[in-house]
């Protein structure tokens, strides 16, 4: 047979703590209907789905919330929310659950993740060896591809048009994956430049929960564009 | 004094009974209608819910009527651009544009949409199929007259280059300089019915609708299954015309919904819509057919839905508590997958032919528009707004709304409403009441006693309702055959207009004396006919209907050579029986200008006052001994209308009318008589002579019991929901100290021994959980339900409860909650079907959402008045659909609780609806009687009594001193039970006589 | 010596001249002897001197109520159909009446063929009326020319024989079976009472029939029927045949055929016997007077034994009990209604 | 992108530049004509389908980007090649791998997710999948590998060198 | 005794108010039945007689249904209690002269129960079927014969 759930009393601490933290969350105007969860490719995992994170938040099973690794699982996707006749966000949510996890109960290599990109980026890679990588290469297709030899990888162009982030896997495990980009906006003929620093174009930090270092990595970014004076961010592929 | 005129706004089938109401109670009525065609959304239903009743079919009898009515001004392709003035006295402006077909001169023959090259998607069709530039949009259209686009005609576009309608209209009716005219019309007051407008889901890409060939609407669905749709009534699907063998019905597109089409409300029908269409195609399906219907709470609220639910369920409709996210296609071929979750979240597939989107209602762009024009208030969803106690009010006074445009609604509630505004609008307006109103002429009526007969047959083929099972062609000629037939006729639609003014002209010119339509159902489309032979100058009483759609083709439709026998013979019958049948005198009956309402609640003093205000003198007979019924124990409504001072200044408006007898403490003890002219004695030894009554004696609270009982009356802790709003009115403050309380949702409802659902607990009781959260916000609130059905934009209140930190817990029958106690202490133990849990809860309150059952009273005031009661007790009214306050008894009308539960704001209007109706009755001097009475032959006549016993209306008495029988014709229903008891064949039936019957009767063998 | 008929006859002599000296009555409705043996003539006494024709025997068997209402219409003032009614009370009939002749009355009353107030109902209990023909066949085609009855034996005689016979063996079927002998309504009484009569089974004769199949009743039907000739004589010996136009004689609507085919012979039979339903009081008078010895009464107990089954009702017990045809219980039987067999079906 | 977009308006962190998809950009390119591409290259008429990076359409710029993508790679690689996916653009699935999950650990789960979107690109039988996105490209590529899929992962840039005219 | 192209010929005496109005119903639900059946429309069960039931099998019919509203819903108020005696009586007297009991049928069907009608035409036209042609108390039979 279930669970019992003795509500003589309801205590519903999380919810009122994720409610105070996000307005707008509306985990009461939940109608249990299962659109979410029939719409969420993670549903069944951890035999949790969008619709029982909730349930378990209303009915004060908080600790199956703060136990279940489903939130992992959870992409933050908003698929769920896309069609939410409530416009209900379960990944908002999570995101926020995720943050209430301590530290040291989070799966390692995603908080390392971020821990590294608020020091730098996330593969943490000093920021000279990006530079050198990217010299590197520019180098050797002026070598190999003569129609490429005026091809340019501006870095710390002050005064171009675009910044371009980067992607710290490419400079880290296949620098020639940088190229064809490059190839594309010299041919197109643009002004662009990458920054030596806090150029990396993901952010781990929006998957931990920890809205802090969130803000600390995209304040940082923020600045450095501002910095070079370009007027606009392309974010790549 | 006041204009004696009305502008009706909006053509559909609320606009159209207001009209009728208001021109009927002796005002001029000018209706507006945008398009070409009135009828509106009913018109394009193939079926309604939940008799199943054939829609056009039964609008179409309303339709003809208000095209026909002299005192009905049809203003068509015509939009209300301003009003200015004052109520009694306003001045409308109304812009009709062209229709650039002449309708004095239009025979509607089709042949300019015929030859017109141009094709255009059928918006009467939903944009399914195509129609012509020069067009009509349905068959049963009235007026029934072509219309020209003229965004589509290539003339108009550029003269000169087409017309070739023109060329062909035989009747040269086609006016390519037609103009747009400004009317000016003065009207004492308005009634808009302005409708609603299909949510269009095409921005919810979710569901595929738009980019799926197979994913289409309700409303789509509806001109699909409809005979005058683009497939003639079989079902198609749309991507190959395959008919679909699985389909799906997806609820709540477009409503209950904050996130993409910001429809925060319920759309209130559609549950019941899809339902229908369910059971409806199952029907129509050859062989094996699978529908389901996915859905968030099944909201069956009405009369005889649920039902009509649990029937669709034993008939193998399947049902699925699961809100899907996607519609994907599963295969190149159509076909349609989708991915859902069953209660308990486990992963669900199912793979469909076709999806239906159960499209929500909204308010049409252009209702804003005009809104605004005419200064009205509209409330936070577009609706325009209303006042709880005078649901047909808007912001302005003089300007009175029904139907969907001030919520979404069925068409019952709209009928009502409509009946309502137009007590509304006509009673500002009574002292000018027949005014402005022509009065109808019939011709000289021709004498055909002498004349040998000369019958006329008209054979219909209602479409393809009769055409595609019985050879019609065949009929009509075979009828030609048949002795004094001296005319017979095939008619694409008997009824339609053009065929009665046809009718009319060839009674004359063939001379006929005599008239028979092989159609449908006399009980149906009789008066229509009976009309038109009085048009002719015939007497209405020389015509006969062979049901050869109902009662043939619809029941044979895979015998189509046995259903065309049947048809020549029972048109046979029908000419045998018409042929011995004389013209009878039109009976009439001096109207008794004053009422009797019966049940002093707030309805029976709503429907007291609405007469007693247009100067009728009423009796309200109210069995307690105080007014107010079970208003006396609300607290408020759902918008939080207080109810204690409304009921208070109610009564006292009773009590101080002087035209309002109240007799408290009194019952009917007998009632006789008919319409305009009743005899009803009380209890207190009055008798009263009245010319209309209007039952209103309420319900009652169910009293739990058995398995429902929930320790309720063994703990002081358990309460009704009555219970709690009279602690509330009393401004109790036991609340405070509240902990936790339970509410238990369907208490005696939805049971097989009251299988109805109760339709106001679930509002009342969240409502009052609301309070009581208000009150004290942090007591802990569970509503323990089935399904919740806050419909409408009760859905608001429901979401305000669900915001308010109210947790609902769904129990179904398997699972009814455990109620216990221990050392007083109540224990709920009850079952969360999301999480698969027991929850065990400790409350300090337990509130019951008790069922409503009719008063036994019901019953014998019905029985009085010779009215039907339901299965259940409930007063049964004359149609479901389109009669919701009348009994099928003329001049007997009902409202509250006694028809079914309902909301106090739904009383009231029906209430109102009940006096608009009686109005009519109560505005005539004279209304007709039964014509076809009892007759004595006095020579052979012995004088025995037996007639006399039989009569159940004291019309048969004896004449003492020759010793035979008398009849009252005045007091004679018709009903030949003296005739049948004679042993001397002394008494006969007039045009029912048994040489009729038996002529009838011999006709039947060929 | 002194039969109990014997008795009774007097009885009758002194009181209608009684009463048509005192001229409480126009007329003394009774018998008189007939001319043929085992016969008795109605006999319609309106002086003193008329009323010594009077008897009272075992083959009084024409009911006297058939007479009755054109009786008293007779004696009414000629009256043209605009002549206002006659002022002051009419004239009155005194009438013999056992019980079944009473029932008839009372039926007649109650159909307002018979003003109560001009009737005087002069009761004698009925000790069971002898028919003639079962007299008749145990002397099988012989003559009979004198029959004389003492009060349980009749003394039959004729060329060469003379043979006493047990009245009670040749007593009418109606007789055998009927158990209310004495009248139900009277004003003066006449002799002693009969006293309750019992009987175990008054419709075995209906329950006879009843037991076979539809095939045998079929046959049984048509073979008791085919000899009718639609002489009518049994409809005009009925006390409650009293239509201005019988349904056989109507031709709009022409109900029946005129032929004496087995169809319309049926259709006559079935519909007279209908219109008895309720109303029959087994009187015997159709039987008796048939030319042909069709046991036409059968139809009527049966209908009769249906009436009691489902109604409770007897024809013409009292005025107040309303006929069960113009009456109705809310709960009457309805087992024969098809939907309420399918009904009861589901109820198993 | 979302991280950048979303941390910007949810922290109200003050900013001079305006942030843009390279995606939009290619096709404001390639419809502005500065960017010439020509599927000619794709003689053998490689089959292609995509993956609608939640962050870069749901969550940012909705179906105006995807329809983007959409028209980059059929100029790049012919129209007649590509196929759609469905359910796509804004109410795509989500690879799995977003949200941190590449890095969390927990692969079954991860995998178990990703099924559904190993299902629907399956269903195209495309020969390559684009996934303009590092987050979608992993995931998409270890489902396909795991689940035993054919197809190429790909970004979508060395295509567009492919097509390149210069 | 019956061929099988036999079709009987039943005539159905209904009620305005209820029968009638159930048949109707059969039709919008679109139930099907039997096309064996002729319906005769009177206002109500009371109008019937004897004498009608007669002469429509004197006429030639094969079966006979007569039906009204349900006991307390005549909309005459009792005509169908009156009814319900004389049609008692009435078929038990021909039952008792050798007329089979499913020649003549009797039932109640109010304006709701479409099904219901359709299902009573369905199982008396079956049933009528079985016994074949009727023959007593027909004209045109024994006049043919």
């Amino acid at each position: 047979m279930s669970e019992n759930y003795n509500l003589s009393k309801l205590r519903t601490r999380l919810k009122k703590q994720i409610e105070q933290a996000v307005p707008e969350a509306r985990i009461d105007y939940c109608l249990t209907c299962g659109l979410c969860a029939s719409g969420c490719p993670a549903s069944g995992i951890e035999d949790m789905d969008p619709r029982k994170f909730l349930r378990y938040l209303v009915l004060g099973q908080d600790d199956i919330i703060l136990q279940t690794n489903w939130i992992y699982s959870c992409s933050l996707c908003q698929r769920c929310k896309y069609a939410c006749p409530m416009g209900i966000d379960v990944g908002r949510l999570v995101y926020e659950v995720k943050g209430m996890r301590p530290v040291e109960d989070r799966p390692k290599n995603l908080q390392k993740s971020c821990d590294l990109q608020k020091a730098g980026n996330s593969t943490g890679i000093p920021n000279d060896d990006f530079v050198w990588v990217v010299g590197d290469i520019l180098e050797e297709i002026h070598e190999t591809e003569p129609e490429w030899s005026d091809l340019k990888a501006p870095m710390d162009k002050v005064g171009a048009k675009f910044y371009l982030n980067q992607n710290a896997k490419e400079p880290t495990v296949e620098p020639e994956e940088m190229v064809p980009l490059w190839k594309i906006l010299h041919a197109v003929g643009i002004d662009w430049t990458y920054s030596s620093k806090w150029w990396d174009g993901a952010n781990y930090c929006l998957f931990t929960g920890d809205p802090e270092d969130w803000e600390l990595t995209t304040r940082l970014q923020a600045e450095t564009v501002d910095d070079l004076g370009c007027t606009t961010y392309i974010n790549t592929e | 004094m006041p204009k004696g005129s009305v502008l009706v706004v909006g053509g559909g089938i609320a606009g159209v009974q207001a009209a009728l109401d208001l021109a009927d109670s002796g005002f001029l009525v000018h209706l507006v209608e945008k398009t070409t065609a009135i009828g509106g959304r009913m018109s394009q239903l193939d079926k309604t819910f939940p008799t199943n009743d054939c829609s056009a079919c039964i609008l179409s009898p309303k339709l003809v009527e208000c095209g026909r009515h002299l005192n009905i001004n049809l203003l068509t392709l015509s939009d209300l651009v301003s009003l200015e003035g004052e109520p009694g006295n306003f001045k409308a402006v109304v812009h009709q544009r062209p229709r650039y077909v002449d309708p004095t001169k239009c025979i509607a023959c089709g042949l300019c949409a015929e030859k017109c090259p141009k094709k255009v998607d059928n918006e009467y069709n939903l944009g399914i199929g195509k129609r012509k530039a020069a067009y009509l949009s349905f068959p049963q259209a009235v007026p029934l007259k072509y219309a020209i686009d003229p965004d589509n005609c290539i003339w108009l576009k550029k003269p000169g280059r087409c017309g070739a309608c023109a060329k062909v209209c035989p009747a040269g009716a086609i006016n390519f300089d037609d103009k747009a005219v400004d009317h000016e019309l003065e009207v004492g007051s308005v009634v808009l019915a302005l409708g609603f407008s299909p949510y269009d889901p095409s921005e919810l890409d979710f569901t595929g609708y738009g980019r799926l060939a197979n994913v289409i609407t309700t409303m789509e669905f509806e001109r699909y299954l409809s005979p005058s749709g683009p497939c003639m009534g079989h079902m198609e699907r749309p991507s190959d015309g395959k008919e679909p063998k699985r389909v799906a019905w997806l609820q709540c597109v477009g409503s209950r919904d904050i996130n993409r089409s910001c429809h925060p409300y319920c759309s209130s029908v559609c549950c019941m819509f899809a339902i229908k269409q369910a059971v409806i195609a199952k029907e129509h399906a050859h062989g094996e057919f699978a529908p389901s219907i996915f859905f968030m709470d099944m909201r069956t609220h009405g009369k005889g839905f649920e039902e009509y639910y649990n029937r669709a369920r034993e008939n193998g409709v399947s049902f699925h508590r699961a809100r899907v996210h996607s519609i994907l296609p599963a295969d190149d071929e159509g076909n349609l997958r989708l991915r859902y979750v069953n209660e308990q979240g486990g992963i669900e597939f199912a793979e469909f032919d076709m999806v239906i989107l159960s499209t929500g209602l909204e308010v049409d762009k252009n209702t804003i528009k005009l809104a605004e024009r005419l200064n009205l208030e509209l409330d936070e969803d577009n609706f325009i707004k209303t006042d709880v106690f005078n649901p047909v009010a808007t912001s302005r006074p003089g300007v009175f709304v029904c139907g969907a445009v001030a919520e979404p609604k069925d068409i019952p509630q709209s009928v009502m409403e409509a009946s309502a505004a137009a007590l509304e609008a006509g009673s500002i307006l009574a002292p000018a009441r027949w005014s402005a109103t022509a009065v109808k002429e019939y011709p000289l009526e021709r004498d055909i006693h002498a004349e040998p007969p000369r019958i006329g047959v008209f054979v219909c083929h209602c479409g393809i309702n009769i055409a595609s099972v019985v050879d019609v062609k065949a009929v009509t000629e075979y009828a030609r055959t048949l002795p004094d037939v001296v005319f017979s006729q095939d008619n694409l639609f008997t009824c339609s207009q053009d065929t009665i003014d046809q009718m009319v002209n060839t009674i004359k010119e063939q001379n006929l004396n005599r008239v028979v339509v092989s159609s449908c159902s006399p009980r149906t489309h009789e008066p229509l006919f009976q009309e038109t032979l009085r048009d002719a100058g015939l007497n209405k009483y020389v015509f006969e209907m062979a049901n050869i759609r109902d009662q043939d083709s619809w029941v044979h439709k895979n015998e189509p050579e046995a259903a065309t026998v049947k048809a020549m013979d029972l048109t046979r019958m029908a000419v045998a029986r018409v042929r011995g049948e004389e013209a009878l005198p039109y009976h009439t009956v001096k109207v008794d200008k004053s009422a009797v309402v019966i049940g002093g609640g707030i309805g029976g003093m709503t429907a007291a006052l609405s007469l007693a205000e247009q100067n009728f003198p009423v009796t309200l007979v109210e069995k307690s001994a105080q007014l107010g019924g079970n208003a006396n124990n609300l607290f408020r409504t759902w918008q939080d209308d207080k109810v204690q001072p409304y009921l208070a200044e109610t009564i006292a408006k009773v009590n101080n009318h002087p035209r309002i007898d109240v007799q408290l403490s009194c019952e009917i003890t007998e009632a006789g008589g008919s319409v305009g002219k009743f005899t009803t004695t009380l209890s207190n030894g009055q008798n009263l002579q009245h010319g209309v009554a209007v039952v209103a004696v309420g319900g009652k609270a169910y009293s739990p019991e058995g398995d429902w009982q929930f320790l309720y009356g063994q703990n002081d802790k358990v309460h009704t929901l009555l219970e709690i709003d009279r602690m509330l009115i009393d401004e109790s403050e036991d609340f405070k100290a509240t902990g936790q309380a339970v509410f238990i949702h369907c208490v005696g409802s939805r049971i097989p021994e009251r299988p109805w659902c109760s339709r106001v607990c679930c509002t009342h009781a969240i409502d009052q959980a609301v309070k009581l959260k208000e009150m004290n916000p942090d007591m802990d609130i569970f509503m323990l339900y089935r399904d919740i059905r806050t419909y409408g934009q009760r859905e608001r209140l429901y979401q305000k409860a669900r915001a308010l930190g109210i947790i609902f817990v769904r129990y179904d029958l398997d699972h009814i909650p455990a109620v216990s106690e221990d050392s007083g202490q109540l224990i709920i133990k009850t079952h969360d079907p999301i999480v698969d849990a027991e929850i065990t809860l400790q409350p300090d309150l337990l509130v019951l959402a008790t069922a409503i059952e009719p008063q036994a009273t019901g019953s014998s005031v019905a029985k009085f008045f010779k009215c039907a009661i339901d299965a259940h007790g409930f007063l049964l009214e004359a149609h479901m659909k389109l009669r919701p306050v009348d009994f099928a008894t003329d001049g007997v009308y009902l409202a509250g609780l006694c028809h079914y539960p309902k909301p106090l704001e739904e009383t009231i209007a029906q209430a109102k609806a009940a006096a608009a109706r009686a109005t009519i009755v109560l505005s005539l001097d004279e209304v007709p009687a039964e014509s076809i009475t009892a007759q004595v032959d006095p020579a052979k006549c012995v004088g025995c009594g037996v007639c006399v016993e039989v009569c159940a209306y004291n019309a048969v008495s004896m004449d003492e001193d020759k010793n035979i029988s008398l009849v009252n014709a005045d007091l004679c229903k018709g009903c030949g039970a003296c005739v049948a008891g004679c042993r001397s064949d002394a008494l006969t039936l007039q045009n029912i006589g048994n040489e009729q019957i038996m002529a009838a009767v011999e006709a039947a063998f060929d | 010596m002194a039969t109990i008929n014997s008795k009774i006859s007097e009885e009758i002599r002194a009181l209608a001249g009684k009463l048509l000296e005192e001229k409480k009555i126009a007329a003394f409705l009774g018998y008189c002897q007939g001319s043929l043996p085992m016969t008795a003539r109605p006999f319609v006494a309106r002086t003193p001197e008329d009323t010594d024709k009077l008897i009272w025997n075992s083959f009084c068997v024409l009911n006297l109520a058939n007479y009755l209402p054109e009786l008293l219409k007779s004696l009414e003032p000629p009256r043209g159909p605009r002549d206002p009614a006659p002022e002051g009370p009419l004239p009155k009939v005194a009438i013999l009446a056992t019980g079944c002749w009473s029932r008839n009355i009372v039926i007649q009353i109650q159909e307002n063929q018979v003003d109560r107030d001009r009737v005087v109902i002069c009761g004698v209990g009925s000790r069971g009326m002898v028919a003639q023909a079962k007299v008749k066949e145990l002397f099988d085609g012989r003559e009979i020319l004198e029959v004389i009855e003492e009060d349980h034996k009749l003394l039959v005689s004729g060329n060469g024989f003379n043979e006493e016979i047990n009245r009670w063996n040749v007593v009418r079927d109606n007789c055998l079976t009927c158990i209310h002998p004495d009248p139900v309504i009277f004003d003066i009484r006449i002799g002693d009472e009969a006293g309750q009569r019992k009987n175990d089974n008054r419709f075995a004769e209906v329950e006879k029939i009843d037991n076979k199949s539809t095939a045998e009743r079929s046959r049984w039907f048509t073979d008791e029927f085919a000899s009718c000739i639609r002489c009518y004589a049994c409809r005009n010996a009925c006390p409650l045949c009293y239509c201005p136009t019988c349904f056989v004689d109507d031709a709009k609507p022409q109900w029946v055929g005129k032929s004496i085919d087995q169809v319309d012979t049926s259709i006559f039979h079935i519909l007279r016997a209908y219109h008895c339903a309720g109303r029959c009081t087994d009187c015997g008078s159709c039987e008796s007077v048939c030319p042909m010895g069709i046991n036409m009464r059968i139809l009527t107990k049966k209908l009769t034994s249906d009436v009691l089954n489902l109604y409770g009702s007897e024809a013409g017990m009292a005025l107040d009990a309303p006929l069960p045809l113009t009456t109705y219980r809310q709960d009457d039987p309805q087992n024969f209604i098809i939907t309420e067999q399918a009904a009861d079906k589901e109820g198993e | 992108m979302y991280a950048t977009l979303e941390g910007l308006r949810r922290f109200d962190i003050p900013h001079k530049f305006e942030v843009v998809s390279i995606i939009s950009l290619y096709a404001q390119w390639i419809r502005e004509g500065r960017l010439k591409v020509d599927p000619a290259w794709n003689t053998e008429g490689l089959k292609f389908s995509v993956q609608d990076p939640c962050k870069l359409v749901r969550q940012s710029l909705g179906d105006p980007v995807a329809d983007d993508l959409r028209f980059v790679i059929k100029s790049v690689v012919g129209e007649e090649n590509f196929i759609d996916v469905w359910p796509n653009k804004s109410n795509n699935y989500c690879c799995g791998g977003g949200g941190g999950a590449l890095q969390a650990g927990f692969v079954d789960n991860r995998r178990q997710h990703g099924k559904t979107k190993f299902d629907q690109l399956q269903d195209t039988g495309a020969d390559v999948v684009i996934t303009p996105c590092h987050n979608c490209h992993t995931q998409v590529k270890d489902i396909c590998d795991h689940f035993g899929g054919k197809w190429q992962t790909t970004h979508l840039w060395g295509w567009i060198v492919k097509a390149l005219q210069r | 005794m019956t061929d099988k192209t036999w079709e009987p010929k039943i005539i159905a005496f209904l009620c305005t108010w209820c029968s009638y109005a159930g048949a109707d119903l059969a039709g919008v639900s679109r139930f099907q039945y039997p096309p064996n059946i002729r319906i005769v429309k009177v206002p109500c069960s009371g109008r019937i007689s004897p004498n009608l039931i007669l002469n429509a099998l004197r006429t030639g019919a094969d079966g006979v249904l007569v039906s009204g509203c349900h006991p307390g819903d005549c909309h005459y108020i009792s005509g169908n209690y009156f009814a319900r005696r004389r049609f008692a009586l009435f078929e038990n007297l021909l039952e008792f002269i050798g007329i089979e009991p499913d020649r003549v049928n009797f039932s109640w069907v109010s304006a709701s129960e479409g099904e219901q009608f359709a299902e009573i035409v369905k199982d008396v036209t079956a049933r009528v079927k079985e016994l074949g042609p009727a023959t007593h108390l027909v004209k045109k039979f024994n006049e043919a014969a």
